[in-house]
């Protein structure tokens, strides 16, 4: 299920300073949004597989069925975009006519898809970027850098934390149900759920009881402050990620002309 | 302007076409226009910090609080990541905002909300950073606050409380994916007909394959609700610190 | 011998690309009490998720009473039924209300019809020892007695084989004596009980066969007297002797203890071999 | 003898009415392993919650170095620096995804300086072996792993008293004994180590003294070697001999075995004393 979790941690450009990865996906990721030339979508998502691929080593078919994760809403989203109702002419490509109504795909309606579909897949792949190669932790560390309320980053790390915990609680329950025959029909499996999200539950509150007895016995006095590894920055890496953005914008502007 | 026979058998293409996940998911990442994102994420953020602001304070009178809100933040990303059974035979994620807006209060949920759908982003790439403002707004806000305002309209008009959370939670369900479709209007309008003919494109997909997932969510929801109030009430009642005192489900378990 | 369970080169992954089983074959022969064991994290668990049919394997097979299992539903039906799995912690196990609620949960899943679940829940209630708790809420019990309501739970859908994820981790010497005697007895009636352990002691004193599991590997098998007496073994698995055994052998050695008809199990069959 | 932690007539009711502990007393010797043994339920780490204060008594006193605890907010903040406690379920422990920031949190609390922190941290990671997890999520980690990772937290805040509750349950042997020998190198730099267990065998080898706890009560206390070897006591807390005692006991008794200077107390010293 956190099929990426399983990867980023290994991700080989995890050890300098996580706020470099994050600037450049997300400023690549603006950019893909603003500009709207396929070529330069193309280019930007050459350039995070090569990245992730060379730089993170991070295996080819995992990006692969990542990019899959949104191809449902991508391809149906794009498609109703795409095509067009009316009872008038317009300017189809190909249409077909239903109870005297024209459905098809016009030429401006065929733009706005296909320019839909390549930014959309670009800024993806910037967002692999950065989910690929930084830890939740460090994303929660760069929020903290950006001034986010330090409420927000606390739940944030709290919330992070105890995920994985009830996942595997849960996990343990459903196999248990499983066990004894508990989901075997839609009634039951209702049930059933319902009665593994009510433990859980039971178990969340449970939980915070303890765990505010351990946090206090370290001292616990409202706040959860933390010290976080010192992240050095790479030149190195600044300087490619500057240049690489540097190209996005040139190879944008020449194609605008 | 719009022919309903035509439109039914869009929806029926549709239906062949969808794997029936394929729309129980927020915008994803970059498929809004620039200005689109950057407005919802504006509308979004003054609920949000004001939601932030509600909870601080009382996270700061009651530091206790701050553990309970964690881990029913990761509560409501693991209800939401799981896939339940839809009454179609498929299966699918809830949103959560039905049962969250019904336990948490609407301020608290829209903060949950949003952190749910960053991590979701993040962990699930369900969503987006970029569509991230408007998921917020169509679930953490719209959601919730419809899921809330059923909960409460019906409690008032002294339907049960398993109907009136049933209605909460497929409400609630319902109310994101019909603001998700406006969204998606208002970036996309149609060439004939503008944003509305285009919003009616994008309901009647919606409607296929949202309809049995909010059915299959107020179902779940009634279920784990009847399960608290029988046996975690005081958890129940501790949670009201967060909704101004008032008492939840109060006929249930008295 | 006939063999219950088996399984054919098994081999399974974690999405993380973990590889929990490795080529696994192996034989549980009918109506014997089997221990499996080895360290946190060798594969016990995702192994005994297979033998009910929840992990289905990536490639190889497994086989109930000598048919290979296809998977189709009716067959899960049946084997969920035949074969019941306690899990370690009761916590997760343990999620109705009340206990008698809990316990009807499983047979009440295979749609028997309502008087024969309520004389088979009276039936095992008996059994556990948990008639009296009968209308208490599963969250008031003590670690105890959750243990012995799971395997009331479980046993309440009249399975062949009884699987027991660690059942006395965490329990003190009463309760851990308690159970291994309820294990005894459904093993007496004809029950396949397979259990994981990490007490060398319960183990070597309880078991009639003995698997070691390392890295989801069968590293060894045998029983428990000879197993136990392979040093190349013990070390691979990072395994201890169980004491009875070592100091049975240390006596023997030094001539101070004599050859019985059995090696002991138990300290008073030790004891009973002292010179 | 110096007390380091003693308790006066300790009194605590659950809110549901359950006395967790009744007239409670006794005195912790500064610098020794302690022991308390009891089973599941008698109150061991509702004891332990009052030894930093987050149980408050609800009648009788509790000492820290012959001072009354008065549960001022400076005092408070004192004795939790000064008596560390790694609880038994690493995951209501571990409040952080990363290893280093969880172990950062209890040093951040007492307000040390940043390098200070760093250098502590790095002390105790190479200290409790988890330095190489330091790049990992704590959900990543096993069971043990997560254990160590628990008590690196405590022990970065320097305390003078370790409390663990059940440091070793459900551990295999391996960890098991990773565990033991962590703390006896604590012991040795001078902490005060405190343990609850199950495992008699374990409690007779490792600890200095022990408490005999049931239903809230201290019911007898002890140097392991006489404490073991009362058959009353042993009854009456439900408790078994250690294996080592028993053997010797035995021997003695059949004039196998020889007295040495010491009781033995683990296998290879009672080998030793065989004759």
């Amino acid at each position: 299920m956190l099929y990426i979790e399983q990867f980023v941690y290994s991700n080989k450009l995890r050890h300098t300073h996580p706020l470099e990865r994050v600037i450049f996906a997300l400023v690549t990721m603006i950019m893909a949004l603003i500009i709207k030339d396929w070529q330069v979508h193309l280019l930007i998502i050459f350039s995070m597989v090569i990245l992730l691929v060379y730089k993170a080593k991070i295996k080819a078919s995992v990006i692969l069925k990542l990019m899959l994760i949104p191809l449902g809403f991508l391809i149906i989203g794009v498609l109703t975009i795409a095509f067009q109702i009316s009872s008038a002419d317009l300017n189809y490509l190909f249409y077909f006519n239903i109870f005297n109504l024209n459905i098809g795909i016009t030429v401006s309606s065929l733009q706005t898809a296909f320019n839909t579909l390549t930014v959309s897949l670009s800024a993806v792949s910037c967002l692999y970027f950065m989910t690929l190669t930084t830890p939740m932790v460090e994303i929660i560390y760069v929020l903290q850098k950006l001034k986010v309320p330090d409420s927000i980053i606390e739940l944030m790390t709290l919330i992070y934390r105890f995920i994985f915990v009830f996942i595997n609680t849960a996990f343990n329950i459903y196999y248990a149900q499983q066990a004894r025959y508990g989901h075997s029909t839609f009634k039951k499996s209702l049930n059933s759920f319902a009665i593994l999200f009510g433990n859980l539950w039971g178990k969340a509150f449970f939980k915070s009881k303890n765990l505010l007895q351990s946090l206090e016995s370290r001292g616990f006095e409202g706040n959860i402050k933390v010290l976080n590894p010192e992240y050095s920055f790479s030149k190195n890496n600044i300087i490619s990620f500057v240049l690489l953005d540097l190209l996005i914008f040139f190879t944008a502007l020449f194609l605008s002309r | 302007m719009f022919n309903k026979k035509l439109y039914s058998i869009w929806a029926l293409l549709i239906l062949f076409l969808v794997p029936e996940s394929a729309f129980a998911m927020h915008i994803m990442e970059g498929f809004l226009p620039y200005k689109w994102a950057a407005f919802w994420a504006l509308i979004s953020l003054p609920v949000v910090v004001y939601g932030v602001v509600s909870i601080s304070k009382k996270m700061k009178e009651n530091p206790e609080l701050k553990l309970l809100l964690g881990v029913a933040g990761a509560f409501a990303f693991v209800l939401s990541a799981l896939k339940i059974p839809s009454v179609t035979g498929s299966s699918s994620h809830p949103t959560g905002v039905g049962l969250g807006a019904i336990l948490f209060g609407p301020a608290a949920m829209s903060v949950l909300g949003m952190i749910v759908l960053l991590f979701q982003a993040i962990l699930l790439a369900h969503g987006g950073i970029t569509t991230l403002g408007a998921n917020v707004f169509s679930m953490a806000i719209v959601g919730t606050f419809v899921a809330y305002g059923t909960y409460k309209f019906a409690k008032k008009a002294g339907i049960s409380n398993g109907i009136a959370v049933f209605l909460a939670a497929a409400f609630g369900n319902l109310m994101t994916y019909v603001t998700t479709s406006f969204q998606l209007a208002l970036a996309f309008p149609a060439e004939v007909g503008g944003v509305m003919a285009s919003a009616v494109k994008f309901l009647t997909i919606f409607a296929v394959t949202q309809i049995p997932l909010a059915i299959s969510e107020g179902l779940l929801t009634v279920v784990i609700f009847n399960f608290l109030s029988k046996y975690s009430s005081q958890e129940l009642i501790t949670l009201n610190i967060f909704k101004k005192g008032e008492v939840l489900g109060d006929d249930n378990h008295a | 011998m006939n063999y219950i369970l088996k399984t054919e080169k098994l081999n399974f992954s974690y999405m993380d690309g973990t590889k929990a089983l490795k080529e696994l074959s192996m034989k549980i022969p009918e109506g014997k009490k089997i221990a499996v064991i080895g360290n946190n994290g060798s594969g016990k668990t995702t192994l005994f998720l297979h033998f009910n049919g929840i992990h289905r394997p990536q490639s190889g097979n497994i086989f109930y009473r000598d048919k290979k299992m296809s998977y189709s539903s009716g067959e899960i039906k049946n084997i969920r039924k035949n074969v019941g799995i306690v899990f370690q912690d009761p916590d997760n196990q343990l999620f109705s209300g009340s206990v008698y609620q809990d316990i009807s949960y499983g047979p009440v899943n295979l749609g028997w019809d309502e008087k024969e679940i309520r004389k088979k829940i009276e039936e095992v209630m008996n059994q556990t020892g948990t008639f009296d708790l009968k209308d208490k809420p599963t969250h008031f019990l003590s670690y105890g007695q959750k243990k012995r309501v799971a395997i009331a739970g479980v046993l309440a859908m009249n399975p062949e084989v009884m699987i027991l994820d660690e059942p006395t981790a965490g329990l003190d010497p009463v309760f851990t004596s308690q159970i291994m005697e309820l294990l005894n007895d459904l093993n007496k009636k004809g029950t396949t009980v397979i259990i994981s352990s990490h007490n060398m002691d319960e183990v070597f004193s309880w078991a009639d066969y003995v698997f070691v599991l390392s890295q989801g590997e069968i590293i060894s098998e045998g029983k428990p007297e000879e197993l136990f007496r392979d040093a190349e073994v013990l070390k691979k698995a990072n395994l201890k002797k169980p004491w009875v055994l070592d100091m049975y052998d240390y006596l023997l050695n030094k001539g101070l203890a004599t050859v019985g008809d059995n090696i002991p199990r138990t300290r008073e069959e030790l004891l009973n071999l002292i010179k």
